[in-house]
């Protein structure tokens, strides 16, 4: 693979340093990759050069005009800078141990967002489709729940609120 | 940044850097606040002294804390240089 | 949008002709596309213009190396010309009466695939993920139960078999 | 294409074809075979020829009826011209 990025092996496999070669051959290895950027998303590769995943899954979360009814014109996004990092990367590791998946990949994007834009892309790869759809709803399920990240609504007269209470 | 003082001797303060987030950014009107503390406050004392100041503007607002960026569960002791962040209900996706 | 299309109106909406401009305005029509490719995948668009779908979901299968843990060098998809088209076509618009969705795009490729790549391409738009993924679960695994395409497994030595009995 | 009669009169048959795909192609070498069959014969009937042509390689192989590409449940009356498949399961994605 090209994109620096983390590598965790499948449970606690003990390696015996004459096996080494052997052994590294068999480990799955997952690979996890969290950005949090100010631009706007660049789509993880989609390309061929996978041979051993039947499912690739890409959700993009994009904004919409509304937030609890009420006309919007942007979001902006604001995190708890090293926390939302570090939370989203844990939260990527537990999706990794709990479904049987190869790789998840997810970009948030902070700051003004438009209508229409994506704030959240996520790519998953795993053997069959069943694992990779499970893992995503509970990536995005739980990311919605604990990493510290929040929404600004921008609504048309300028004024920026917090999305809850946009009145 | 304001800077609050609840403590009567110098020798027995320690200082906290609280982060504001969202609601509590909005109530608060600031980013971070410098306190200083009295030795022995908890997640509970600081929560309450917050509260107090939004004048009632979270009063409808859950708020989980985090104490040096890892959520915490239960009160607990904070000590000198903790970073502290009242968390209202996330939003990320 | 800019593809030729089917458009269907959601339920049984009785427009009266005066009040038609602002029926049609509310009314939200689902747009589906089927399409039995024999080339490589074109993706479908995947840009800024929707100002209501806050999800979009992309599944991708793809061709592994093995078939029933058996090595293989590509998969040739054979269909029934015809009712392949119209299964899929009445599964898509199933899809959409029983998930609340917008659109729902999908292309399915025949003829010799090679290990890696993309054999089948589901988009899916909605104002949430909850009915994006429900809905990309429920039209992939219908489509595996009732649309008339067949693998056939290229082995090795250059021989073709039926998938499910790669011997 | 083979062609069988199974019919004692010219008066009482009807042209149907079979499309063959999967292990039904696989297991009779054709892609498309036309029959005569008598008048009232059944999906039934017609399932069964195919069965005993193919010498035991469709018989752990579950098959769903299809006249005109629909799908069919219960056994069915042909008619004169109907195209007819045999469906092994099916395997798009």
């Amino acid at each position: 693979m090209k994109w620096p990025s983390f590598h965790r092996s499948k449970g606690d496999n003990k390696i015996e340093s004459k096996n080494l070669l052997g052994a590294l051959a068999t480990l799955r290895s997952n690979m996890i990759k969290i950005e949090i950027v100010n631009g706007p998303i660049t789509p993880f590769p989609s390309n061929d050069d996978r041979n051993q995943d039947g499912a690739e899954l890409v959700f993009n979360g994009r904004v919409r005009d509304t937030e609890h009814g009420k006309q919007i014109t942007a979001i902006e996004y604001e995190q708890y800078e090293g926390m939302a990092q570090a939370e989203l990367s844990k939260l990527a590791e537990e999706t990794c141990r709990k479904f049987p998946i190869h790789d998840l990949f997810c970009q948030h994007r902070m700051g003004k967002v438009g209508i229409g834009e994506t704030s959240l892309h996520v790519s998953i790869w795993s053997k069959h489709r069943k694992e990779a759809i499970e893992a995503m709803d509970w990536f995005i399920f739980e990311l919605k729940k604990r990493v510290p990240i929040w929404k600004w609504a921008i609504l048309p007269d300028g004024t920026k609120v917090p999305s809850e209470c946009a009145h | 940044m304001i800077s609050l003082c609840l403590c009567d001797s110098v020798v027995n303060i320690m200082k906290i850097k609280i982060k504001c987030f969202s609601q509590v950014k909005y109530a608060l009107g600031e980013n971070e606040i410098k306190l200083d503390l009295e030795n022995g406050s908890t997640t509970y004392d600081l929560e309450k002294l917050i509260r107090e100041k939004a004048n009632g503007q979270l009063d409808d607002v859950s708020l989980r804390v985090a104490v040096n960026q890892q959520y915490v569960k239960d009160e607990s002791e904070l000590k000198d240089g903790d970073e502290v962040a009242f968390i209202p209900p996330v939003q990320g996706g």
